[in-house]
């Protein structure tokens, strides 16, 4: 266990990774020369050369399409996005390829690859550039989709990902980059796909979420317990495909009350799927409706005073809590700092 | 011109051997095969979408026979021939159009998706232009691992104005330079894009000359005359396999039956153009050569026709016969807990 | 009112628009000289012109992108995507570009543009080629997304769309192409969008649904009727976006038990939604939890068998019917041909 | 060779006017709007990404000079040159930057947005070549409607390897044979894309020579020269708006400062390189011009100088006292129902 920034987490496994298997390589828009927008590849051209580490021209298609090449025949690529939001320039590549091929062609390939980059809003990169996709490519059967919340799942989740079999569309949080975190070394990282964890326990109220949205409710939970003594139970998903339930349940069997947390649009979105599992499931348990706390439904807006009305905030998820809780309205008028 | 290139081409790389006895046969069979599969559609027996490769089959023919073994080819969804002349087994292929468990993929693709790594067809894909990227990665790879094994990538006339045949021509040109990228790059330009002609869908009409903008050299050919395209296609092949850096071929054919299956009408073009490229037919082109050079005669050829016959009609049996895939098979190969692993590396 | 199949319903809206209005214009792959894979546009290049009966390229990117150009001066382009999964070719210029200019111009902008297509299953078209977008598209604030179930709103709600000032994706049902029923003519079609209907009246249970899984609700309901004096009530949505949930809602607060059918995969999808949102409305209301029926989640696969087994069918919706009326099992012993 | 070519495009086309005392003052005004504007963002004044046009003055100001009222134009992200010589209100182009109500896009757009309907700026993209099929559309719509306005379309070098690049080139050759794709491209290459330096990213180098795949017309010009730049845009203009026809002009240019403001290191470029650049900086190869043609002195260019930066002061204290926008805007221009109609065609 060392500290670690959940950026260079991420940094750790890509090295870690390189190191062990030489079927592993990158390809990316200026991941080599300039190092990385967010230098998350820093320093890895000189060490790994040009043919592991690519530059390529701004095709996120032809990134995307000649991964998918590389992975039927046996190489391992990881396919940096400047940001995730150009990897709907491809999204064709993606879902109507990657996540398809080992199906219609009945099995006989892996199509082992990762196609990695922050996503999420919070500074002010506007409309084109603050998006999260974890319901647009969790749709889809034949992708993995996985949103690390830690520095130790961004390593960890990262590694499990480059040593699979199959596309994994590995979601980072851009406003988690700076994050730190104990991170394991080695193998004693790696952390299975489809394992959702309890991030936090309580008895009171269930709070679902992962990514940059699972740190927000921690800090919530943490603050709810100390100025109200409301022990909310933090479950984080880590991967939304697979998606692991069973911790959910178990948690809202106990509490009762659940409330789901989500960066992005309400409509459709993936709060919407929680929400509806969680009834289907436990409809008779249930004391009062699961509430999503989402982004507001409208493009993301550059200046910063509607940015931030634009994302979800602590009191968002309090209101949610009260609201679940049957204490509408109260803490609003807590003097609790924080909100 | 094209004619003669063929000519000279021929004399330069070949011999007249036997060898063009079996590239007849595999057109005759092909052809064959293509007329009973447009049959079993009528019957209802095949669904989806079907399209034939026939008119085209010199193209397949001239550089596939060119290949070794190890080396890959990519298709978009006309893709029957090219698995037919890779070797897959018949059975199998027309097992895959019927929907069977038997089929190359397991009857899970179908037409549009004939997948067999074994004799080195990785698709069989349905997304115009989807798969020139996939080839493009694939023969870096097998740089990468230090093989000299190369792709052939087959795509229409059409598929030239979508930008994934852009970013992965980019990319080959760029990775040329490093000898990273053997793939021979292949235009059935058969004149149309479904109902639209290459003039209305392309700003250029010269196909061929459109890779300068990918520094990819490239050349025309007679994709109705074997001869010349399996003359070109030798010259290319070795020199691709040498040198790491992508060729592009355009073999400008003719498609004999509709789009797909379902294009009866054919608005788009005029029976008298169609009859009169039936006078092309690769078939009788290089049947003709084959009198001339090798004496060969009508029986020659009709005993191939019957057996092409037959062999179609045990593959048509055997597919028929085949069942369909285990309801079970709906859930698996969605993602590798359930798939085999075939890495073709090692 | 004249009887009109889905299609020939499709023709007519395309046609009065045409002829009311020079701005509106068509562009697509073979809509032309071919006339249209489905011959929705037979005769109209004769009509209208190359002008405006575009043939393109295959170029999806580059037809949604030069429509959004002609609309942002005012011209009413149509595209047509010969199926509607070819438009996750062109996903940036719809999700990014179509549905945001308006927004960060600060509204400077109308985008008014249809593209429009079919989309589904059912006729062993495979992997790449038969899915369904509703919430693919729905999940983006700045598009409007249509999904007509009945010749009548083909007609009524591409009229309205055609007629807009905002980007829409109107997402026709191939399956439905031959379906007959009484269109209106002319002004008296226009249906709006966001005004979700009653299709059936019933007081038993609630099925929620829209474009092909309309009809099938339909044919349930009736046979439910007829063999178990089942009545369900059948709520058509027309628009995912914008979503109207009103009449929903008010058929719930009768019936108490809702069911949701839709064609395309579970996880993510749309009926997550309407299930999330009937129980954040009326948790108390509900005498059984929401029961969603989807496709399979599995890529289409081509055979026969196996593709009927991916599709949602009358006995799934009858099931799920039973379910939320605590009938589990009975009905399936039925004699009814229909299951 | 581009430094003679100026020259004589300049005597072909252009009298020595005073008009170019105004352009050098446009120029040296852009320049000191982006030097505040990164002044701005290391303030955190500024959010998001910022990228300024600082060295590649002379193509916006040589090109867009030409222009007529009511020519449209579209840009990329760095699009505050354009909208400053549209003749935006400097003061909402700043305010637009510093996220205020009264910024060009009503503060919901913000650098890479910059958005002015009524001066001809259709934005304003953030996606590397996603603007360019919107140029061509629009420039059909425009001659579908019959008006003679044009389109002109700035973009980046790297953007030409992107897929949308490629389909609206293409279809913009294709509707070329119409007269109905009145568009002027204008390739801003200033040797790279980000930290990749072309000869990287584009198999070929020859820009220019690309648009031979489409069938389109084009030539290079010395970006830095704006007397070069102007003298091929009055003739292509000219030519574009009389056939309707596309053309490219490839503007061969150099950003002085780094990619965006958050480029510091710029590992992908030495010092020296920059140097070298900068003695052929555009406002110091016009300002020496007109000192030889027309005797422009230290004095009239220390007194337009003081005048730009008073001006930029201006807008900046315009921006600073605007306010935010009001939180009702966040739901406003999501669908119509709350946007205003601005049709501009008719
Ligand atoms: C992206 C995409 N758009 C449209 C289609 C529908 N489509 C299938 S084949 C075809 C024509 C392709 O013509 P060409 O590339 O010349 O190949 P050919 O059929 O002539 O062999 C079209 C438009 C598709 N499959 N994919
Ligand atoms: C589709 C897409 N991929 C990546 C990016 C990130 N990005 C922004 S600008 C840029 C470089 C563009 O270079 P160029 O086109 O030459 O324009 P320049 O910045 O040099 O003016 C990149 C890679 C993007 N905005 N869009
Ligand atoms: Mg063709
Ligand atoms: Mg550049």
């Amino acid at each position: 266990m060392t500290e670690r920034t959940y950026r260079d987490a991420i940094r750790e496994a890509l090295v870690e990774e390189m190191d062990r298997d030489e079927k592993v390589l990158m390809m990316g828009e200026d991941i080599g020369i300039y190092e990385g927008t967010f230098r998350i590849t820093a320093g890895m051209l000189k060490k790994y050369g040009p043919r592991r580490i690519m530059d390529t021209p701004i095709a996120e298609a032809g990134m995307v399409g000649t991964a998918i090449g590389m992975a039927m025949l046996g190489l391992r690529p990881i396919v940096e996005m400047m940001t995730i939001n150009f990897a709907i320039v491809a999204a064709d590549q993606i879902l109507n390829h990657a996540a398809k091929i080992r199906y219609f062609s009945g099995g006989q390939v892996d199509i082992p690859m990762v196609i990695r980059g922050p996503q999420g809003a919070g500074v002010q990169l506007s409309a084109q550039h603050s998006q999260t996709f974890e319901s647009f490519y969790g749709h889809f059967p034949g992708i993995h989709v996985v949103v690390p919340g830690t520095p130790a799942d961004a390593k960890g989740l990262l590694k499990t990902a480059i040593r699979g079999r199959d596309p994994v569309m590995f979601l980072e949080s851009a406003a988690l980059y700076g994050m730190k975190g104990e991170v394991p070394e080695g193998d004693a990282a790696l952390v299975p796909f489809g394992q959702s964890r309890v991030a936090r326990a309580g008895g009171d109220v269930t709070i679902v979420s992962y990514g940059r949205m699972l740190q927000l409710s921690l800090t919530v939970a943490e603050a709810l317990s100390a100025d109200e003594g409301i022990e909310a139970e933090v479950i984080d998903l880590r991967t939304l495909r697979p998606l692991d339930l069973k911790p959910v349940f178990e948690s809202v069997r106990k509490t009762h009350r659940a409330v789901v947390v989500q960066e992005q649009w309400k409509p459709f979105g993936p709060a919407a799927e929680i929400s509806a599992a969680i009834t289907e499931e436990m409809f008779d348990e249930l004391d009062a409706p699961v509430v999503r706390v989402t982004g507001e439904d409208v493009p993301m807006p550059y200046a910063r005073n509607l940015e931030l009305l634009a994302v979800p905030h602590e009191k968002e998820i309090i209101r949610a809590i009260e609201q679940v809780l049957y204490r509408k309205g109260e803490g609003n008028g807590s003097g609790s700092a924080g909100w | 011109m094209a004619k003669q290139k063929s000519q000279t081409a021929v004399l330069d790389q070949l011999s007249y051997g036997p060898e063009w006895t079996e590239i007849l046969r595999e057109m005759i069979f092909i052809r064959r095969f293509e007329e009973a599969s447009e049959r079993e559609f009528r019957k209802g027996k095949i669904g989806g979408y079907l399209h034939v490769y026939s008119g085209q089959e010199a193209v397949v023919a001239g550089i596939l026979t060119g290949r070794n073994k190890g080396d890959i080819v990519y298709a978009g969804y006309r893709d029957h021939a090219h698995a037919l002349l890779l070797g897959s087994d018949p059975g199998a292929v027309m097992a895959e159009l019927l929907g069977k468990a038997t089929g190359v993929s397991k009857g899970k693709g179908g037409s549009m998706h004939l997948f067999d790594v074994e004799h080195g067809l990785y698709g069989g894909y349905g997304i115009v232009g989807g798969h020139l990227t996939l080839a493009t990665g694939s023969a870096y790879a097998l740089r990468y691992t230090g093989t000299d094994r190369i792709v052939f990538c087959f795509f229409g006339d059409g598929a030239m104005n979508i930008g994934s045949f852009h970013e992965a021509l980019n990319m080959a040109g760029l990775w040329a330079k490093d000898g990273m990228c053997p793939v021979v790059f292949v235009i059935e330009n058969n004149g149309y894009a479904m109902g639209t002609s290459v003039d209305r869908h392309s700003a250029v009409t010269d196909l061929a000359a459109r890779m300068r903008a990918y520094a990819i050299p490239s050349e025309k050919v007679d994709g109705q005359d074997v001869f010349a395209v399996r003359g070109v296609a030798d010259r290319i092949i070795r020199q691709v396999r040498e040198t790491g850096k992508p060729y592009c071929i355009e073999a400008v054919t003719y498609r004999f039956s509709g789009h797909g299956a379902a294009d009866v009408q054919q608005p788009y073009r005029t029976k008298e153009e169609v009859e009169k490229q039936k006078h092309r037919d690769p078939i009788l082109i290089l049947s003709n050569r084959l009198r001339e050079i090798r004496g060969l005669t009508d029986n020659d050829l009709k005993a191939m026709d019957e057996q092409a016959m037959a062999e179609v009609a045990n593959a048509l049996k055997f597919a028929e016969d085949s069942p369909e895939p285990d309801p079970s098979e709906l859930f698996t190969d969605v993602v590798a807990e359930h798939g085999p692993v075939r890495v073709n590396l090692d």
